[in-house]
């Protein structure tokens, strides 16, 4: 197998999912700190819509395990709140497309108010939210929105692809002084009902470890373009990678991991090796992700682009219902392929 | 005011097209995603939330409302459309995701939108309560006929939109009805984990309008105090706070397996489930005949079939079609 | 629960230093400011909300906390700053946007926080209302002594986030105590053209929790109810509403033409300020004389005035400051 | 004078601020169209915290020029709720900065109902919002935030710099049958207490027009550098200009004027002339206005860059309160100028 993630994946170890990953370092940190509590929508009886909270009301009970009304922002407030007064909440935002009802809470308060105190008043909130379509559940439960999140000062922003990095980002986000978004994608989440991914699930060490923030992964090395992204992306981008190699192209894949801080010069790097970048994102294509890549390099030295460089995004249309529009839209291996031939 | 026989019989048929309608539904949902349960494969892809049991919210409300009036509904949609009067025919077809449903196939279940009778929902908790204000102010501006029903669920009481629009619709006196329908669960959370109060319409002393509590999920006593709500706003004597007391029998979506619900609940549910309970109601009241009943039973299946023959018989979309009518 | 004499004469002192301390910017922010009116010139650029007249809604509630307690307030925050005890200099050097200032300049007079007395405020209406559920629960989790005092407008209980937070509040039974103060504008939205209930203590029904609504403007009796309010809560017996009637004597914000209030009304308003009122009472109910009065205004001036020096003569951050603290 | 507006700003006829101009395209069409109306904070009474208002109230009376509580969803959603039934809503988010308690009624809901419904629910809303600081607003009420709005589907985005093109752009604003996020300007909007640009005031014709969507405008032609931005931006980027023709380089300025849509093609055929790219812009940085534009031409054709694109943005930090600060934080003529000469 050609990722070094799916070599991991395919070796005899501990695989977990990313639910299951994201579920034990929560425990791990919630055994050794008391202040760690989580809460959200359906996070404790339920374990989480999408699993990452299971287990956790049964060990650490209700008091610290905490379902809420519907009422995001006052929650997001009161981990806000919380936080503020030494505690290190955990919170849930069920699907990053409800961040509309809550938003002033994350962006105007959690993540400035260690600015706007001078760094006197420390807010570690990590913020899970799930993102993701392509199971068909249309516009308003489908979306990823990192460019909306990434874009904004005063927020952390992580985006795992695997089990082995969910868990060890995790942990970092938990122990960081920081409000950290920490997007989880559905397709990824290793909840079958949901179509996953299975190279997401991979060897995850049960000892508790860090991965430190704004450090990019080379999950795949090549040397006739660069393939960048985060999430899901990453994979559809190891997949395009095995197709062009049975095109004789050598490709590069990076996963970003966090698009706060972002690692540019992981990207630049390969950029300056390859020549040639496409940047895959399931976010919509205009004003988010790609186009910040892209300008990065170019800023940085354009002549290191021997080739336009290419994005492979979410069209700017709200995510369709039905099947073949849905599927129409979102990158896909085929479309990288594509992008590289045109650039070729 | 409480319902004629008519208007009985006419709640009692819609009830029917809605339970026969999810119950359809709920099996083609399952096709293709039987042995594995995956959400993206079969006929009906994504997220299903059913309404079984929660009818007479439905009917006992629209029972009232004309083409011209609106409805603004929740992501659990079916029988609200159907009271209202949505296309049936072009609902299931945009439920299955269809080029012919009602937006050719961009919505699906959690987006329905059928402006020939005024019907929207959305997915997101509380979202409709704005937009309910808006079209009722709108009518009052233009001068023309209607009130607007925002639908919610308990769960969605405890949003920040239910108090902004319950208070915006008094401050402005506009001819809007706010209904909970109180099913007890926001998922797997229940009212009394969620809700600082029992009883909801207690609300309404907060925003200066009048509050109804409904209990015993019952079509005609929805009828009666829904009928006096609505005259009220036609009136233009502003909006109305109305809780009614319904039932969830099925999961919160479809894949739910519900481990959170306390034993035994489900089935008492069941036992009074509103069909039956309508059904020998109008038999003991009114000598509903057997035979009577199964003409309304098979018009209300054959009305299902049709749609669901429609849906099935119609083409997808073109993938391409993804990119229009994002503007109009 | 009433006020002894040492608590309404530290009622009364910190009042004074209020007024004082708006007075003193009120001037301070118009230098550089005329003959042309431009926020953004002069020692203290950028919007100014001056609380002169609220003073009792400060000190009334404050008189019963400690710098353990926890209070989120508004983006008129200067009189409850004041009472909650934020380090003085440090806050002026704020909102003067020097180095020493409480976060060096980057928040400014809308946004101050002294952690060391567990003081917020926010420029989003209703934006600290979570915050304190928060931090109240935050309390509960670690058995820690404290409880949070929430302060909003009567503009802000129209914000989703009021219905949230105090469902949330008391859902959990947090030691949080919401205070409305009711000034009876919201810049230029006068209260009953924007709130559908002419008492907000009336929406504590909603959420099971008791409410009260203060008339008067009058700090003895504010003082009264929050002592009830915040010892209840102290007990875990759960939050508390309270509605306050006072006064905005300013515009909302400095430039502020207010062509929208009623002629006559800021008059009958000052007629009643409360703070002559205040002194008047502490005369004749307390035989505070003339004397012993100049000694507490001489300290609240001077308090005033140190803390103004300080600020005059800090430096301001260097420019490239601006790029630190924006993560811990 | 340099500019093309500018040059009009020097002519004998009628000049008005952009805040007249907005509120005299308002009245126009509530003389023509009975089902506009406008409702938001302190839009009555007060006629706009920032003028755009002004006379309205006193011409139409209180049924159509509305104050609101302060209750952003409920109006953004009662905006919504009006618009479907045959209404044309001009709403006021009073600080584009409050987006945050209600934008899942603008993004989720008001931006993407048409595509939901097929296109059989039409939502003409005008949301008019102010951005932009520069006069010690502090972090919660100087952002510009461009790039949030522009990143999602479904919404069409209006930044005027000057009067002439406010009027126009907002006619046609309120004309089209979309949702329109009409963002303002607070330094460009003739309120002299914002400190305000003059040169924004320009001749604005008394009679109705409008100003077509996704076409920018060359401010200023040039031959050595494109500069683009849009609303204070393009100030910047025509004193700059000034100063740089002072040096004998020649810069043409873009004025992108919307951003949704967006007029790739005049930004790109400036650069394949020029060779050479900045792009100004008050919004953050990163995942933002600037990456997009970069990434617009580089992706159509690299070899039009004979030098490192550069962007003269806000820095990804809150917007700091004390002068100073904020002043080191803004974007200006000398910073671009130094932007070039880097490039040069
Ligand atoms: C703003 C928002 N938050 C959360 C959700 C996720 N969600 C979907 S349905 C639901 C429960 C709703 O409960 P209720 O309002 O009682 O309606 P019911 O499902 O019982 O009909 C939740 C939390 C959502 N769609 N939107
Ligand atoms: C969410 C939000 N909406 C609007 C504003 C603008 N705004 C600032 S103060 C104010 C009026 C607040 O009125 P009230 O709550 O009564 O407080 P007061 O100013 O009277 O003290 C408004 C509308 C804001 N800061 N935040
Ligand atoms: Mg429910
Ligand atoms: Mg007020």
């Amino acid at each position: 197998m050609a990722s070094e993630a799916a070599a991991v994946a395919t070796s005899n170890e501990r695989k977990l999912t990313i639910a299951r990953a994201m579920a034990e370092a929560t425990a791990q940190e919630m055994r050794t700190d008391p202040t760690v509590f989580v809460m959200g929508e359906d996070i404790a009886k339920l374990g989480g819509v999408f699993g990452n909270t299971r287990g956790l009301l049964e060990e650490f009970g209700k008091q610290r395990v905490r379902d809420t009304p519907i009422s995001e922002t006052a929650f997001m407030g009161a981990a806000v709140g919380a936080a503020s007064d030494g505690m290190r909440p955990i919170v849930e935002l069920m699907f990053v497309d409800f961040f509309g009802v809550c938003f002033d809470a994350i962006y105007n308060s959690m993540a400035k108010n260690c600015y706007f105190s001078g760094g006197e008043v420390k807010v570690p909130v990590v913020l899970m939210t799930s993102t993701g379509g392509g199971y068909s559940d249309a516009g308003q439960h489908s979306q990823c929105l990192y460019g909306t999140f990434a874009h904004l000062p005063g927020m952390k922003v992580v985006c795992p692809s695997n089990a082995y990095d969910a868990k060890g980002l995790m942990t970092t986000a938990i122990r960081d002084d920081n409000p950290v978004i920490y997007m989880y994608h559905k397709g990824l989440q290793g909840m079958g009902w949901l179509g996953t991914e299975p190279l997401a699930n991979v060897h995850t060490p049960e000892d508790t470890y860090e991965i430190p923030f704004g450090e990019a992964a080379i999950v795949r090395q090549g040397t006739d373009v660069t393939l960048v992204g985060c999430a899901m992306g990453v994979h559809n981008a190891l997949k395009a990678a095995d197709k062009l190699a049975e095109k004789g192209v050598s490709a590069e894949v990076v996963d970003l991991r966090t698009l706060v801080p972002l690692d540019r010069d992981t990207v630049f790097n390969s950029v300056a090796k390859t020549g040639k970048l496409i940047v895959v994102d399931e976010d919509y294509q205009s004003y988010g992700l790609t186009g910040e890549i892209i300008a990065s390099i170019a800023e940085r030295d354009v002549s290191v682009l021997k080739a336009s460089p290419q994005r492979v995004a979410y069209p700017d249309v709200p995510i369709p219902f039905a099947r073949v529009m849905e599927q129409h839209c979102l990158p896909n291996p085929d479309k990288i392929v594509a992008a590289y031939e045109k650039i070729a | 005011m409480l319902p004629t026989y008519e208007q009985k019989l006419w709640m009692y048929e819609h009830m029917l097209i809605s339970r026969y309608f999810e119950e359809q539904i709920e099996q083609i949902y399952l096709e293709g995603k039987t042995p594995v349960f995956n959400m993206a494969n079969g006929p009906i892809p994504g997220e299903m939330h059913l309404s079984n049991g929660q009818e007479p919210t439905a009917v006992g409300i629209c029972a009232h409302l004309t083409p011209e009036d609106i409805v603004t509904a929740t992501h659990r949609p079916h029988h609200q459309a159907i009271a209202k009067g949505v296309d049936l025919n072009k609902m299931t077809a945009e439920i299955f995701g269809k080029k012919t449903g009602l937006s050719g196939g961009r919505g699906g279940h959690m987006h329905i939108f059928d402006p020939a009778v005024n019907f929207a929902c959305s997915g997101i908790i509380a979202q409709g309560l704005g937009p309910a204000v808006g079209a009722a102010l709108s009518r009052k501006m233009q001068g023309k006929e209607g009130v607007a029903v925002a639908y919610m669920g308990e769960g969605a009481a405890n949003q920040g939109a239910f108090h902004e629009a319950l208070n915006l619709a008094s401050v402005w006196k506009v001819p809007v009805i706010f209904v909970i329908e109180d099913n007890a669960w926001g998922i797997s959370v229940a009212k009394a984990e969620s809700t600082a109060v029992g009883d909801n319409s207690l609300r309404a002393v907060g925003y200066g309008m009048p509050g109804h509590m409904i209990p015993g999920n019952d079509p005609i006593a929805i009828f009666d105090v829904a009928g006096e709500a609505i005259a009220r706003a036609r009136r233009g004597e502003g909006p109305t706070l109305i809780e009614i007391e319904t039932s969830r029998l099925a999961g919160h979506f479809m894949g739910d397996a519900e481990g959170y619900r306390p034993a035994g609940e489900l089935d008492s549910l069941k036992a009074v489930d509103p069909i039956p309970t309508m059904r020998n109601r109008l038999a003991t009241e009114h000598g509903l005949t057997t035979s009577e009943d199964e003409a309304i039973a098979g018009r209300a299946r054959k009305k299902v079939d049709d749609a669901i023959k429609f849906a099935r018989e119609s083409a997808d979309p073109a993938p391409e079609e993804a990119f229009e009518k994002v503007f109009a």
